[in-house]
């Protein structure tokens, strides 16, 4: 089991995460806008995460905190 | 009356042009004006904006410390130039991004929900046109006719088809506010 | 539960000013990480360019020293010679590195100087608002080429990595990309090896980093990796153009 | 041609095109870019020739080069550039031939801001380069202004073959006023010193500030003096505005003669009867017009108003040999001097004496 | 250490050695080649490091790399290299950083001739590069002067953190005269703010002139030139000669101070009475010596000689505010002014009054 | 009796200021001799460096420009974009070229600018009394490398003409040498070739030239040729380097 | 038959033009000196002379001018 | 009595460092002194000259326009410098290199074969020597074995041995001048 946390006041909203997460359980939440004025890239579904991190690996803001 | 305002929203929500639209709807007018942007990395994803002013007078400094008017995009637009309005002056807040009120009470302030009237008119970028109809609606700054003649020339010919909907969002703008 | 990935120490935490998905943002982390990887971050002293990363001494916890416009090598040496242990890094874009700062490059190199360049080309000035780097790609639109570059007014764009390999101070240089996971690991470890290149008094160490400008390219950031896989890698192959053993 | 809103960059650019300018050799700095980005695209249009230059010093030796075969040409940067660019101006300055220069000024020393800023003028009107030299320096104070200017500073140029510059800033360079260009036929003269290769009979030119015998050199920096003193009796441009019964004169120019003016009529209004004299040439610098006023039995002091430290004060206590006190007031680092702070200092002079 | 016999340009890098310079970064340019070819000589032998870099450019930067790891540096150069070095100085002043400039002044504009000159004054005291900012410029007058000078000059760069520039000319830089090297101890100053590495538990040091926002862009420059007031206050140099009962004092400094004293001595032959203001820092200017001469009664007129077109003049009347005339003497572009025709420009002026 | 040797038109016969057996004389006249033969004396315009050869212009016989040191390829290429139908060249040293002007040489020859650059290489500063140059061989005293150019402190000598022969925009380099009879016609031959390279608009041209600085060397005449031949041909290999056809 | 002649004043002396005479005719003239100071080269047996014109090849200054 | 002098030859005839062994002797003996070179590209082959000042007063300008005595080691030397001799001072001339005679008559003028003295010697590298031993036979701006100190300080220890040498073209060089 793996555990993803965002520091969303860091987030800025480029969506690279998504693209390169191998079980795709990143998405932009549309709902909320940061002080930045950006959506967050957020996970509903946690349990599907492997931990392989990749999300952060490419995170141009070290928004992404992964443990496994 | 001379107007002397600054408009300011994050990058993006079309303030700079909003500015340019009414300086040239001035210069149309015979009016003296002048636009002066903020430039530099902070605008980088940041806030930007820029100063008007469209006067019978004589333009001396292109900057705005003491504003008529203010159009506030966002949030941190409000926060930063709120207090730059004349007593007396006008304060326009797009209450679509913006869910605070403001301090001043000697003040005109008006809340438009630009985002969401652009959005009924199907494209949010059109949110600074109803800002700006709002703005007229209080100020009578320049006519519409002049801002539709600006928009003209800017979008050129082969954006005319534009024309309608953003004469649409302005004057959605000028009904949203008491003039 | 093990924290698998972390802010690496080297980075002061502060969040960046780049644009939303710029490549400039993994670059600082890949560098970060190498510092701490190798320990020498309390050892390490790195020179910002002029150019989007104008602010990396914000974000690089190890003391800074900022470069005026493509001087950093210049800047680096002279760091260098008064500290020959220690590490010196500069940080440098196409506009800095392969223009105007092309003597101060060719030079630093060619001197043999002991230090480590991060080129970061992006074929574009991001900074100054998209104009044409002598990286930039033939056809590319820039502020500066409006008609997209052309081989005849403009010249075809400049293969840095290739050219500093001929020249004999240059103990390492690699070409990589970021464009998925697996190239971001691959630059990881040349970064790396270009600090060990540096420590081992091997001589010039540079890895150029293919990189991306969503803001002035016009692009999401995701299509702008694919702009970079698509049209730069084929330009600019990547590899090891040069390592001294 | 109508009235048309341009940014001030722009306005430059254009009007350099409608001057004839033909080649431009420049590098990307803020706030300065709209004037390169104008240029490459309009420039192939009309038959010339754009070159982004791998740096400041290679793009005004591409202009020296340019400028030797006859081009009309000029570049632009911002302070920093500007500095890289010194030794070239001098150059130019010494092979005498015709360019412009145009400084969009930022905050300094150093990397400094890229906020409005007036702390180049010793470096433009002292020289920044070495060797004795002098540049024309035009300080445009609006759009339309700078248009004009820039029309009239290539045939300046080309009259006496000096390197000219406009020296402007970042509220300058992106503000937009309303501009027109009034279409006139440009007649360039001829070059007959132009380098465009030796036909037969014709004497061979050659574009050179080297000189190996002193005497030689001295002889030619004394022709170059002889230029200057043409220069300084016909040049001169200054705008006086409501000096007639001022007891306080401000000297500005640009931007902060703009925000003069609309103090003097502040104070006006409070019965403050404040001038202003507003060099439009900072160099030749209008000593006479200052000497004038300066000799009026109302004007009781002088107050220089600058975006530095206090550069042009210098030349204005020299213009009037101190004979009236020369007041300061600065803001400085990308700092625009606030109406209100301005009017203060006015105040203040006034109650002092 | 007994007297030798050296050049002024030897005697310059021999006393950045005893004054514990270690590195060197310049490029060859007549009439200075004798610094470099010294310092590449023995700097390996005291463990420091002599580059000779690519260019003036990168040697301005390397030193001011060398500078922000805390290294006692120094480049040295002449007029067109000197130009080239603008931007670096001024982001040098910028970043509050120490360092010792030496240029040998040649003739100009352009590439001129190697000839001695003293027509870079307005590019070292006004600011050749962009932006508020001032360097601290000494003008010795002999080798020996040079020599104490240059250790002065280090130990004045560090205390204000700001660069120092010594001002020679061709002359200063080849001629031969006895010196004499005093065995000091050298004390460097600990530099807590140097880019050395940042150990734990310290600050992390951040070298740099970039300020975004404008305020605090201009507090910076404020910052500066409280410093500037102090080194106006506290460093200040000057050599009067013969002032004491002069009716014409002569204001001139390094090789045309020299040949000023023969001509004083000449003319008291003659039953005139010249004196000499010696400025031996040209910035700070000595402004209240000048102040205080003017004052004097017996001091009809004052008379600045230069190896220019007239630069230093400007500082010297405003110095006195025009309350005395102030002549010019020069010649220029390697012209070495002759006793007998300064002596009959005295005559001259003391038949006008 | 016919003339078969005499002085070249494009070349004014004014006495050259050059030492004794320096050969920058023998490059002028075979520059003149290029210039004659290809009929163009008229409509060329040469740009001349600040080095030994700074009074160039009162030599060759055709319309000059002085340039800044180093900047003879950004002065070249104004002159050549205002006139694109003459034919331009510079004249340069290894301080000028390889030294302070290396951003400008990169770069014109990137740009592919149609210009032909003489390159006269000769290990030192001729003129400033014979510094270390970026070329000048390891080991070689000079005024600024008195115990020896050592790879570790100066680096290693730097091969232009290599370097500049990775870049796109070169059409045409090659490197020759004047130690015999021979190899001086072949570098006649050269640079006819770069000029007739310029004419055609195949892009920048440059030859290399070894060239002797007696004087700085401390070298007769004589011996200093045999020192380019024993000493700097073995490390700067004579021959094309690229030439586009 | 050929001819070669210099033009004296502008010889500096090099000695460039005796090193590659294949006939190895040309000798400095130590009796004399130019304006300039320098011993001139110059042939003594001229009918030796084969008009190669190597000697004018390699002459830095262009003193010699050859006929046949 | 205080020397201005002027040496001039051609480079490599050893008149720069003929200068400065006598302000490093006039230094020695505790005078006031400066050596000045001529400099710059012209040297290149040309004629290379420096001036010097030998004093008890101070030096001011190092240049010397008016000279108290001027040695010409070749014939551009002389005729450069012959017009600077002041009236009464003294030229000496090189006459292994200049077969011409002075114009001036109001001067001293000595004629010294100094090369062929120095070829005698067997070392034409010497020829400044005896010219300088002329030149202080003349004036005794400073005693020889001042300059036998001095050169000693130049040469070195390793050199040492060509000081017998240098001792003797000094010696012939004042036998070739009347006092
Ligand atoms: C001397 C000088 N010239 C120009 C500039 C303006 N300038 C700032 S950054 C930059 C180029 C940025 O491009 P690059 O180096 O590619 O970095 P990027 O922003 O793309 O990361 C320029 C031209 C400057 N600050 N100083
Ligand atoms: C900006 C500048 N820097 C330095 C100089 C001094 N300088 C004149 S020529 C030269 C170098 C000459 O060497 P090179 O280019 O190799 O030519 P060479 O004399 O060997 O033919 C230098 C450094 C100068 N005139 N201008
Ligand atoms: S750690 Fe891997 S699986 Fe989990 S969210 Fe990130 S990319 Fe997706
Ligand atoms: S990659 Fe980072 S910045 Fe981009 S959306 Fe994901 S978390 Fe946000
Ligand atoms: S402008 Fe381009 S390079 Fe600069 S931060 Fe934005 S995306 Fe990155
Ligand atoms: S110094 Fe060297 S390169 Fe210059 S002319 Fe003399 S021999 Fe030739
Ligand atoms: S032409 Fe040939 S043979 Fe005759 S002198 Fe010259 S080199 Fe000798
Ligand atoms: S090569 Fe020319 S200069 Fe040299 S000795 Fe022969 S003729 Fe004289
Ligand atoms: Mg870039
Ligand atoms: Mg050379």
């Amino acid at each position: 089991m793996a555990k993803v946390t965002f520091n969303e006041e860091l987030c800025k909203g480029c969506e690279l995460c998504t693209t390169v997460c191998p079980k795709k359980i990143i998405i932009m939440d549309r709902e909320r806008i940061n002080s930045k004025g950006y959506h967050p890239a957020t996970i509903e579904e946690m349990d599907k995460c492997i931990g392989c991190a990749f999300c952060a690996i490419i995170c141009p803001d070290v928004v992404i905190e992964v443990e496994k | 009356m001379a107007q002397e305002l600054i408009i300011s929203g994050f990058g993006g929500q079309g303030v700079m042009s909003m500015g340019q639209l009414l300086t040239y709807a001035g210069m149309l007018e015979g009016k003296n004006v002048s636009w002066l942007p903020s430039y530099g990395p902070e605008m980088r994803g940041g806030t930007a904006y820029c100063s008007v002013i469209i006067t019978e007078e004589m333009v001396g400094s292109p900057i705005v410390n003491e504003a008529t008017a203010v159009i506030a995009m966002n949030l941190p637009s409000m926060e930063r130039f709120e207090r730059t309005v004349n007593p007396g002056g006008l304060l326009i807040v797009n209450s679509s991004l913006v869910n605070k009120k403001a301090d001043r009470t000697d003040i005109d302030v008006c809340y438009v929900p630009a985002n969401e009237i652009a959005d009924e008119l199907g494209n949010t970028r059109v949110a600074n046109m109803v800002i700006l109809g709002a703005f007229l609606q209080k100020t009578r700054a320049v006519s519409e006719d002049s801002i539709i003649e600006s928009l003209k020339g800017v979008l050129g010919s082969s954006k005319e088809h534009l024309i309608p909907l953003n004469r649409e969002a302005l004057k959605r703008g000028t009904q949203s506010v008491n003039p | 539960m093990a924290k698998v990935f972390e802010k690496p120490k080297a980075l002061t935490g502060k969040p960046n000013h780049y644009c939303p998905g710029c490549t400039h943002g993994i670059v600082h982390r890949l560098v970060a990480e190498a510092i701490d990887d190798l320990g020498i971050r309390e050892n390490t002293v790195g020179v910002a360019p002029v150019g989007c990363a104008v602010l990396a001494y914000e974000y690089f916890n190890v003391d800074m020293h900022e470069a005026a416009h493509g001087r950093a090598p210049a800047v680096a040496t002279g760091i260098k010679r008064v500290l020959p242990d220690n590490v010196v890094f500069t940080y440098q874009g196409d506009g800095d590195l392969a223009s105007i700062g092309t003597a101060e490059i060719v030079h630093a190199a060619n001197r043999g100087e002991k230090l480590t360049t991060i080129f970061i080309n992006n074929a574009i000035y991001g900074m100054t608002g998209g104009q044409m780097a002598p990286t930039s790609l033939l056809g590319q639109v820039t502020a500066t080429s409006p008609y997209g570059r052309s081989a005849e007014t403009e010249g075809h764009p400049i293969r840095m990595s290739e050219m500093l390999a001929t020249i004999e101070g240059t103990a390492y240089v690699e070409r990589v990309s970021l464009h998925d996971i697996k190239n971001i690991l691959k630059a990881k470890k040349a970064i790396k090896k270009a600090f060990e290149v540096q420590i081992a008094g091997k001589g010039f160490a540079m890895v150029e980093i293919l990189s991306t400008c969503p803001t002035n390219w016009g692009m999401a950031p995701a299509e702008a990796l694919k702009w970079v896989k698509d049209n730069m890698i084929p330009y600019y192959p990547l590899g090891v153009k040069k390592e001294v053993v | 041609m109508a009235k048309v809103l341009m940014k001030g960059n722009e306005a430059i650019a254009e009007a350099a095109i409608q001057a004839g300018c033909r080649y431009f050799f420049g590098y990307p700095i803020t706030p300065q870019n709209e004037i390169p980005a104008y240029m490459a695209k309009m420039l192939p249009k009309v038959g010339g020739s754009f070159i982004q230059a791998e740096s400041e010093v290679s793009a005004i030796n591409m202009v020296y080069g340019a400028a030797g075969a006859g081009g009309r040409v000029m570049t632009s940067s911002s302070s920093p550039g500007i500095s890289l660019k010194q030794e070239g101006i001098s150059y130019i300055a010494g092979a005498e031939l015709p360019c412009l220069i145009v400084n969009i000024v930022r905050g300094g020393p150093g990397l400094g801001g890229i906020q409005p800023a007036q702390s180049d003028y010793f470096q433009a009107v002292k020289g920044g380069g070495h060797g004795d030299y002098r540049v024309v320096v035009l300080a445009p104070a609006g759009i339309q202004e700078m248009a004009d200017l820039v029309i009239d500073a290539f045939d300046i140029a080309d009259r006496y073959r000096n390197p000219v510059m406009i020296m402007g800033d970042g509220m300058l360079g992106q503000m937009m006023e309303p501009v027109e260009f009034a279409k006139k036929e440009v007649t360039i003269s001829e070059k007959p010193w132009a380098t465009i290769g030796n036909k037969e009979g014709k004497p061979r030119n050659i574009i050179n500030s080297l000189f190996l015998d002193t005497q030689d050199m001295e002889n030619h920096v004394l022709k170059l003096f002889e230029k200057y003193k043409e220069i300084e009796k016909n040049e001169v441009r200054v705008e006086c505005y409501n000096c007639e019964d001022a007891e306080i004169i401000i000297a500005a120019y640009g931007t902060t003669a703009r925000i003069a003016k609309n103090v003097i009529q502040k104070a006006g209004a409070q019965g403050i009867k404040v001038g202003l004299i507003r060099p439009i040439t900072l160099w030749p610098f209008p000593t006479d017009v200052f000497k004038k006023w300066a000799e009026a039995d109302h004007v009781k002091s002088f107050l220089t108003v600058e975006m530095s430290m206090g550069q042009m004060i210098e030349d204005v206590r020299l213009s009037i040999k101190d004979t009236k006190p020369v007041h300061f007031y600065g803001r400085t680092g990308g700092m625009v001097p606030l109406p209100g702070d301005l009017l203060k200092e006015i105040i203040k002079i006034r109650g002092e004496k």
